[in-house]
């Protein structure tokens, strides 16, 4: 067994690990973590494929940008509130293990049998980080665009998703200030005399508002 | 290489539009806003504003010289007469539904500037897919289509059935793309281009069990978006929780870019596997027909049973698809397009049935709407008879076309199946009719609907085009014709 | 059809597979919380990244990469606006459990 | 000579639209008159006919098939305008009878565009030259028959007999049409002189009803004729309508069901002889069944208490004697007595309704008496016609009926015996039922109810209109028999119009022992029928003047049978019950069972049910939660690795 | 074929309909009076165009006359192809009359949209007679569903909404298989022309396909036992306007002669004694069913649907003189049921009801309804002189010359029409009068009576001399039969 396969078997390990750690463990801070894991392992294997640029990027994308966004949502929406799942869990896990081991030996058998024993690893390309450069910016330059416009548009689908006019913010309106008329400001009342003693008490609430 | 400036005007106007509108917060202040919350000054701007860069875009498209099919943007794009038309129908029928939906918008407090620009980036999305010949474009116009569409249909953020529905869109569709795109990834595998042109000179030299398997990830994304059964489930859901502007779109323009992409694959890249693809597609074409006719029957929700309906269609559609010909894939186009214009005028009454705030999308709300709205009802009722397939309305065309290209390919059973699932379907869009025109409102006479001229009478052209079309279902028919056989690749 | 213990484009396509169905099962499987299921989605879309990774590796073709890079973004758009999704539910169920969305269905 | 059968329908039609607005007087004028001078013209007609006159074409084609034409046309011969002078006589005085017998009624016009309705398509029925025709006046005198049964619209029971006259009618057309297609399926025409021509290409033909089982053509054909015949003439087991049409107003039953439509069916028979005489089979069948007919409508006709059922049953009775006539080949027979028949019957009918209307509408024998006194002319021309019913020589019937009786006796074809044996029991039975009834009206006290209150009439002599045709009938009645039997049974009046097969020789035979008149008056002595008859005068006699009560003694010793007879041997009671009731139930049973439940609730139904119930099972499919639709499209997924991917 | 034979029979096509739009967008306009107006012209300026084309009618040979083409759809070899033969010109004539008498006869009050849908209807079913392309015909053939859908579903009695539904569907259902076999004979010949397909060589088994193909549609539209549900429900719940028209139109019956006889000549002669036995099943089941039918216009429509089973009978006996009776009785009973439905309605406009209880002794109130209902009851027996009689009397030579013991059943019609025919007239027509609600009952009024006695002055015509009519039909009929007697393997 050669270093490469040693380095590919432990990665491999690792990353299916974290993988169903992600998928089964309750807390999401936990699942998170895994998350992490199992990109860096990924970005391994990456750079022993040669692709050292997307191992990096992944690297300097996921762990660095997204996985933090995740984690703060996961601190927003205050996780120490899951509950326990309400449906039996043992009911629906087997027939679904079931599908999975299914799913999988079906998927495993095909790619055996269509690739099995071809294949040994080339050469990694020396040049990989500029040929994607070049790739990317020339052949594929319309979809670098259309892939602006995407984050662009997620862009502001979060924001129009997560903007919400909050009521505490406060604001000048110029033309109703300028559209105001007396009346609107000063409402003179007239009243009685009262001696009452919870009258000058209503009377400062209003103030406070 | 020329500059790609000409041939790239349509997607530049869109884009254009798109920045112009995010420009638009900055000139209208917010401020404005919050004095009359459904009465949106920058919104209104952001309206005309789209449908002008639409409309120009438009002009742009049938500007552009089709007569020749050619391969735009280093080979990422595919310029034909089919995928003028098909872009041109995206966003006319895309200006259209806008028309419509504009009283709805308001209502709705959707008049934001938000909205069109998530609708821009859906339809550069849609735009990409019709013209893509390669996977990457393709997987991105896919996502860039996709994903507006999830915040869109969440954008009524107080109602809690946009919410649940976006998120199962969201989930679900998230899923689907991934199948897609390791499908991609597998047929990249096996033939090693991603290209479609590449590819499909590679197929039948490549590794074939991986590109089968490849195949069948990506009819399962596919079929998704298709909503097409078992991949069908979202479609109820999400069509009832979305606001009624974003299910029309989801149920036109979407459709139409998914279609040509799966034609696309189907003739070009994989046509070496045309039986496989065939007895697939037989099969997933029966279950949609067979779920969207039966279960539509049993709903309350006028847009959840069009979701079905939509299920059901697409079931047909793919019966002319299957065939693997230039007459099926005509068919399929030609099914789809009857089908968006036909969606578009169903959406359209169901987006001006607006009363007192209240978004009137259950069956019992067209009780009797005959006699409150004649005009509304009988655009109604042609929607429902052109989606059941009687003449003289396009739909039974559209019907005609596939059943035929079917029937006359062998599919002997699949057709009496279609046939007799368009029976059952038929009695659930009889059920719309008989609703309007055969019970007494349960409204007061009273309530009226709003009033909004102008996209009525749009609304009466396009239900008056159901009649035209079907009367000379050729203008369409035989452009069509006339285009796919000037392609070699879809 | 003998797999030799040597890493070949086989295992590396395996490890996807793997990961892939456990992804899946795992989106399935939960029903607590989005979040997992945003994350199983990530993970998703990484089992295909391995395979073009490695398809690209092999065939000693550029292509595959440069889809991975434009996945890559792909997904973050994608990770944005669900969790952006998540967090509009977040505010009007104050919870953000599967299996109680169900006001839609039938 | 259109003229004859026109002009009824023409008055028919102005009575008929324009009747209401008319006066009463115009509507029976025109009638009147319309009738009147068809029965000239057809008289001049007989007349030219007697001279050699004959007339067989076509009016116009009605039907062009191509291989042939079916067509409007009449056949003038001596059968027919024999029929057509009958026919317009008896109109002609039913007509004038008419004016007074229904002179406050409010439906006088309409009752008369009725009658001369029926005499146009009676005249279409004889004077035919083709099946079609001849149906047409067929169905034409049926559909009359039934308007004038039920003309008393508010009677429920006249409809009802109304309704079952057509039905009957229409159980024997079903055999009448299904001979003549028959005819018309081999021989390719409906002509009546083509038919007769080429029908001896039909000899030894057969056809199939069920597989492996032929029947004989010409058999077959007759059977189905003679089926019509029946139920026209009202011969067993389809006379049960005759009694029952009684219902109609009286000069209906005299015109209609004793005088002419009635007769249609032997016309018919006489008409298709050429037919009828290449099956011995059928013309046995014909003997037995008229014989029976004779002789038990006879026994019926003993025990009726209404006055017109008494005259129905006895009209029933000669009818089977006609029909016995046509068995054994007598068709000239038939036809005089159908012709004496048809006077005295109408004689009788319509003093019947003289007396009903002197009663005001009191039909019921037991409830008259003494009449003789005070409806002296209606008491004589009764009797003339029972004298001529029951065969007394010199009246006409004995002329007729004697002859028939004889007839049997030269037959050598199956059932003549027993025809011999039934017609002079029945000879008897006529003259007890008859005089019975004679005596029981006019003899005797009278017993009917007299009212004192003012308004009240009592009886007295009908109007004139009404003597007057009784008169007129009588004479026949007395004169015709003996008169014509020379030239109709021994001459050569039929000429070619009746054929008579070689091998069925009681014709010829009869001619034989035919030495003139004279000689055949003094044979009456020798006849058992004379004899037997005065008995029955006698019987009769006894049993209603001498000893009222001997009968309600013989009752009660034979109450069954009395009550099987009262019953008209359950008849009525098996149609009624048995078909009427059956078909009903039938109706109900197939519409719940098969209607219902078969292709309701199976073909209609159950398609629904099965659509609706897999939807709603299907429905639940869509729970609504995330994980069951990713789990659906991952187990599609898995379903399309597992069936498409392990290829 | 001139121009003005050219312009005819899309004239007869189009012009009903645009004037039904039009009396449909005017109904309001000037409280009603011009739509009502347009509606009246239309229908008389129709019958008129139809007389054109009558006289005009060139009875001596078998081609189809007033042809004219145009290509309508060509990436499917569509066109528009219409003609009149002999087969059809009477149907076109019947329906100009009996739209003409619906529209004139109809209620004062009747609504304008629903003369609109009627008049569409007549146009379409003119459309339907003269199509001679497989799928124009089919375009009418359903087009026709959704006017008459809608006129029974809005104008209707109670059930009316199940009644229209299952019309609906249960025709699409039958039509949807004609479908089929358009396709199938398109994907053989490579062209939608009726003409084509006439000529066109098939075997057995694509026959006998074809033949339950094409039988489906039209045993649902005749309709055929057991096929038959529909009727009854849409005819007694429907409008009578409507349903006169519907009742008459026997495009259904018409279609066996047009499609299915002829394109499939040798299945038609191997199934013709299952058809035969199925149409003897409608003749007898829907006599004995009417009988004890407790609604009037249920009782016309089992006493229709089983006179339409003789004109199957007479089809399918494949014999000169029953198919010449089998078109001669389906026209005649496209009269007689008009015209009991007709009476029906008016008694039901009254009365507010039709179960036959609740009449009794009709005639002591409206004289003239009582005679036309006798007379019409009396061509429903098929009375000689009526026109009823002439169709059966042949259908009858025909069954007797197949085989006697078809004969034999079918005679039964005899017996069986005239016992529910009688019966009815018997409970609703005379007798005393029965309640208060039909001594208040007025007669007909002059538009009811017109309507009427048209109806019966042109039965009897046909009863008395049919030789005009049955040479319109007569060359073509034998052409037809020349033409099923090749065989096409």
């Amino acid at each position: 067994m050669t270093f490469s396969a040693f380095l590919f078997y432990t990665f491999s390990a690792i990353l299916i690990g974290s993988a169903i750690s992600v998928v089964s463990t309750r807390h999401p801070i936990h699942s998170a973590l895994s998350l992490v894991l199992a990109f860096f392992t990924t970005a391994a294997i990456w750079v022993t494929l040669g692709a050292e640029f997307l191992g990096l990027a992944l690297v300097v994308i996921y762990v660095g940008a997204v996985m933090v966004f995740f984690l703060f949502v996961i601190m927003m929406v205050n996780v120490r509130d899951f509950k326990k799942p309400k449906s039996n869990w043992r009911v629906y896990f087997v027939p679904l293990l079931l599908v999975g081991v299914l799913m999988f030996a079906e998927l495993a058998m095909l790619i055996i049998y269509s690739t099995g024993g071809r294949g040994a690893v080339p050469e990694p390309e020396t040049r990989n980080t500029f040929l994607l450069g070049k790739a990317m910016f020339d052949h594929y330059i319309y979809a670098l665009e259309i892939v602006a416009v995407l984050l662009l548009s997620a862009m502001v689908a979060a924001i129009a998703l997560t903007h919400r006019k909050t009521s505490s913010t406060k604001r000048q309106v110029p033309s109703e200030q300028i559209a105001i008329k007396r009346d609107d400001r000063v409402r003179l009342v007239k009243m009685d005399v009262v001696r009452d003693e919870d009258e000058p008490e209503d009377n400062k609430k209003q103030a406070d508002k | 290489m020329s500059f790609p400036f000409f041939s790239l005007l349509p997607e530049l106007t869109l884009l254009t539009g798109l920045l112009l509108l995010l420009l638009i917060p900055f000139f209208i202040p917010r401020s404005i806003e919050g004095v009359q919350e459904d009465q949106t000054c920058g919104g209104k701007i952001a309206y005309i504003i789209t449908q002008v860069s639409l409309w120009l875009a438009i002009l742009f498209l049938c500007l552009q010289d089709v007569e020749s099919t050619r391969l735009a943007m280093q080979t990422l794009l595919l310029r034909s007469m089919l995928t003028q038309m098909l872009q041109v129908v995206a966003l006319a029928a895309t200006s259209v539904a806008l028309f419509y939906a504009y009283g709805y918008l308001i209502h709705e407090r959707l008049l934001k500037t938000e909205t069109f620009i998530l609708l821009f980036c859906t339809l550069l999305g849609v735009m990409t897919v019709i013209g893509a010949t390669h996977f990457i474009p393709v997987y991105l116009g896919i996502e860039l289509m996709s994903l507006p569409l999830y915040a869109m249909v969440a954008l009524r953020k107080e109602h809690l059935t946009s919410a649940e529905a976006s998120l199962k869109y969201f989930f679900l569709g998230a899923l689907a793309s991934s199948f897609l795109l390791y499908g991609f990834s597998l047929i990249y595998g096996a033939t090693g281009s991603l290209s479609m042109l590449e590819i499909g000179r590679q197929a039948i030299s490549g590794n074939a069990t991986l590109l089968k398997i490849g195949l069948l990830f990506v009819v399962a994304g596919l079929a998704f978006k298709l909503s097409i059964v078992p991949f069908h489930m979202w479609a109820p859901d999400v069509y009832r929780g979305a606001p009624t502007f974003v299910t029309a779109f989801i149920s036109t323009v979407s459709k139409l870019a998914i279609v040509i992409l799966l034609l696309r694959l189907m003739s070009g890249p994989l046509v070496s596997l045309m039986t496989y693809w065939q007895s697939i597609l037989v099969v997933l074409a029966c279950l949609s027909m067979i779920l969207g006719a039966t279960v539509a029957i049993l709903q309350t929700n006028i847009k959840r049973m069009l979701a079905y309906s939509t299920i059901g269609h697409m079931g047909y559609l793919l019966l002319g698809a299957m065939t693997g010909d230039l007459a099926g894939y005509s068919a399929s186009l030609f099914y789809v397009f009857v089908y968006a214009i036909t969606n578009l005028v169903a959406f359209g009454v169901l987006l001006s049935m607006h009363v007192d705030e209240k978004e009137n999308d259950n069956l019992d709300d067209f009780r009797g709407l005959y006699y409150r709205s004649p005009l509304r009802a009988l655009l109604m009722g042609m929607a429902m008879f052109s989606l059941a397939g009687i003449p003289p309305f396009i739909g039974f065309f559209g019907k005609f076309a596939v059943i035929e290209i079917a029937f006359n390919n062998g599919f002997f059973w699949t057709s009496i199946i279609a046939i007799l699932t368009s029976v059952i379907a038929a009695f659930y869009y009889l059920r719309i009719v008989l609703l309007m025109f055969f019970t007494e409102s349960a409204m007061s006479a009273t309530r009226y609907f709003t009033r909004a001229p102008w996209s009525m009478s749009l609304l009466t052209i396009n239900g008056l085009t159901l009649i035209v079309l079907g009367l000379f279902p050729s203008l369409i028919l035989s452009r069509l014709v006339y285009a796919i056989a000037r392609v070699i690749v879809i | 059809m003998m797999i030799g213990l040597e890493p070949t484009l086989t295992h590396y396509l395996l490890l996807s597979a793997a990961l892939l169905t456990i992804s899946i099962i795992g989106m399935i499987a939960n029903r607590r919380n989005m979040l997992t299921i945003l994350m199983a989605i990530e993970l998703l879309l990484l089992s295909s990244n391995i395979n073009f990774i490695a398809f690209s590796a092999f065939l000693g073709d550029m292509n595959g990469q440069v889809m991975t890079m434009f996945v890559l973004a792909t997904a973050a758009a994608e990770s944005a606006i669900g969790l952006a999704l998540l967090i509009v539910v977040f505010r009007r169920r104050g919870e953000i459990t599967v299996e109680t969305i169900n006001i839609l269905k039938g | 000579m259109l003229l004859i059968i026109l002009l009824p329908l023409i008055a028919a039609i102005i009575v008929g639209f324009w009747g209401r607005r008319l006066p009463r007087g115009a509507s029976h004028l025109i009638c009147c008159s319309a009738v009147g001078i068809s029965m000239v013209l057809s008289f001049y007609l007989l007349w030219r006919v007697n001279q050699g006159y004959r007339f067989d074409d076509d009016i116009y084609t009605w039907l062009d098939l191509g291989f042939t034409r079916l067509t409007i046309g009449f056949l003038i011969d001596p059968l027919s305008v024999l029929m057509m002078a009958i026919v317009t006589f008896i109109s002609f005085l039913v007509h004038v009878y008419t004016i007074g017998y229904m002179k406050d009624d409010k439906g006088y016009a309409r009752f008369f565009a009725y009658i001369s309705f029926f005499t146009f398509a009676m005249l279409m029925l004889v004077s035919a030259n083709n099946f079609l025709q001849m149906f047409f006046g067929w169905e034409g005198v049926g559909l009359a028959s039934y308007l004038l049964i039920g003309f008393w619209y508010t009677r429920e029971s006249a409809i009802k007999a109304g309704m079952k006259a057509f039905l009957m009618n229409r159980v024997g057309d079903f055999g009448f049409i299904i001979g003549i297609s028959l005819l018309f399926a081999t021989l390719k025409t409906a002509n009546f002189s083509e038919i007769f021509v080429r029908i001896d290409e039909l000899q030894g033909l057969t056809v199939s009803l069920f597989p492996d089982y032929e029947l004989p053509l010409i058999t077959t054909i007759c059977v189905a004729l003679f089926f019509g015949a029946m139920g026209k003439s009202a011969q067993m087991p389809l006379h049960v309508w005759l009694p029952d049409s009684m219902e109609g107003p009286t000069p209906i039953s005299a015109l209609i069901h004793a005088a002419t439509m009635v007769t249609a069916g032997i016309f018919m028979v006489a008409r298709m002889s050429p037919v009828f005489e290449w099956s011995d089979t059928v013309l046995s069948l014909i003997i037995i069944i008229g014989a029976t007919t004779a002789v038990f409508m006879a026994i019926l006709g003993l025990v009726q208490n209404d006055i017109k059922r008494v005259i129905a049953y006895s009209t029933l009775s000669q009818l089977g004697y006609m029909t016995v006539a046509l068995g054994v080949s007598a068709y000239s027979i038939a036809l005089f007595h159908l012709m004496t028949h048809a006077f005295f019957k109408a004689l009788l009918f319509l003093a019947a309704g003289s007396v009903i209307i002197a009663l005001h509408h009191q039909q019921d024998l037991r409830k008259m008496g003494g009449l003789r006194r005070i409806m002296p002319i209606t008491y004589i021309t009764t009797l003339i016609g029972a004298w001529a019913l029951i065969g007394l020589p010199p009246f006409a019937g004995f002329f007729s009926k004697e002859p028939i009786i004889e007839a049997t006796k030269y037959s050598t074809l199956t059932g003549h015996h027993y025809a011999y044996i039934a017609l002079t029991i029945g000879v008897f039975l006529t003259a007890c039922y008859t005089f019975r009834m004679i005596f029981l009206a006019f003899h005797g006290q009278p017993r009917f109810d007299v009212h004192h209150d003012r308004g009240y009439q009592a009886p007295k002599e009908s109007p004139l209109a009404v003597t007057v045709p009784l008169i007129l009938l009588a004479i026949p009645s007395i004169f015709a028999g003996f008169l014509f039997i020379k030239p109709m049974l021994f001459g050569n009046f039929f000429d070619r119009s009746l054929v008579v097969a070689s091998e069925h020789h009681a014709m010829v035979d009869l001619t034989e022992n035919w030495h003139g008149i004279g000689a055949y008056f003094l044979h009456i002595p020798s006849t058992p029928a004379f004899w037997l008859a005065l008995l029955g005068v006698v019987v009769a006699w006894f049993f209603t003047l001498r000893q009222p009560q001997a009968s309600a003694v013989l009752i009660r010793t034979f109450t069954p049978l009395y009550k099987f007879l009262i019953n008209h041997f359950y008849f009525d009671a098996f149609y009624e019950k048995i078909i009427a009731r059956g078909t009903v139930a039938f109706s109900r049973m197939s519409t719940l069972v098969v209607e219902t439940m078969g292709i309701e609730g199976f073909l209609v139904e159950m398609p629904i049910k099965i659509v609706r119930w897999s939807a709603s099972l299907l429905r639940h499919l869509q729970t609504g939660y995330l994980y069951h639709y990713a789990l659906a499209m991952v187990l599609g997924l898995l379903l399309l690795i597992t069936r498409w991917g392990m290829i | 074929m001139n121009a003005a034979s050219w312009m005819n029979l899309s004239l007869l096509i189009w012009f009903p309909i645009i004037t039904g739009i039009a009396t449909y967008l005017l109904r309001h306009v000037a409280n009603g009076v011009i739509s009502r107006s347009v509606a009246n012209i239309a229908a008389t300026f129709m019958l008129f165009a139809v007389a054109c084309l009558l006289y005009s009618f060139d009875t001596t040979i078998a081609a189809m006359q007033f042809s004219q083409r145009i290509p309508w759809i060509p990436s499917f070899g569509i066109e528009y192809t219409l003609g009149v033969d002999g087969l059809s010109v009477l149907f076109i004539a019947f329906n100009a009359l009996i739209t003409f008498l619906v529209i004139v006869t109809r209620k004062p009050n009747a609504n304008n949209a629903y003369i609109a849908a009627l008049l569409v209807t007549s146009g379409l079913i003119y459309g339907a007679f003269t199509a001679l392309d497989g799928v124009l015909f089919y375009v009418f053939f359903e087009t026709m569903l959704i006017p008459i859908y809608l006129t029974i579903g809005i104008w209707g009695g109670v059930n009316r909404k199940y009644a229209a539904t299952k019309f609906f569907l249960f025709t699409l259902f039958g039509s949807l298989f004609m479908l089929l076999a358009l396709f199938y004979l398109y994907g053989v010949s490579g062209s939608f022309s009726i003409k084509d397909w006439h000529i066109l060589p098939l075997n057995i088994d694509a026959q006998i396909l074809l033949f339950i193909g094409f039988l489906l549609a039209f045993a649902v539209k005749t309709p055929m036992w057991p096929l038959h549900s529909w009727a009854p429900d849409a005819y007694s719940e429907g409008p009578t306007g409507a349903i006169v028209l519907l009742s008459s139109t026997k495009i259904g019956a018409y279609a066996f002669l047009r499609l299915l006889l002829p394109i499939a000549p040798d299945a038609v002669n191997q199934l013709a004694p299952w058809m035969i036995i199925l149409s003897l099943i409608a003749v007898i089941y829907f006599g004995i069913i009417a009988l004890t039918q407790s609604d009037l216009k249920r009782l016309i429509t089992y006493s229709s649907v089983a006179h339409m089973g003789m004109v199957t009978l007479g089809f399918f006996l494949l014999g000169d003189v029953a198919l010449k009776g089998a078109v001669i009785l389906m026209l005649s009973n496209a009269l007689a049921a008009a015209a009991l439905f007709l009476c029906a309605g008016a008694l039901s406009d009254r009365m507010g009801s039709c179960r036959i209880i609740d009449y009794q002794g009709i005639v002591n109130v409206m004289p003239w309804l009582a005679t036309l209902f006798v007379f019409f009851a009396m061509a429903n027996v098929a009375l000689p002189g009526t026109s009823g009689f002439v169709g059966e009397l042949l259908v009858i030579f025909g069954a007797v010359e197949y085989h006697l013991g078809v004969g034999l059943l079918t005679a039964t019609v005899l017996v069986i029409g005239a016992a529910y025919t009688l019966w009815l007239v018997k409970r609703v027509v005379f007798g005393a009068i029965g309640n208060s609600q039909i001594a208040a009952m007025k007669d007909l009024n002059h538009r009811e009576r017109f309507g009427m006695v048209v109806l019966a002055v042109v039965m009897l015509v046909m009863g008395i001399y049919p030789q005009p009519f049955l040479a319109l039909i007569d060359v073509s009929v034998t052409d037809l039969l020349a033409h099923l007697a090749r065989t096409k393997l």
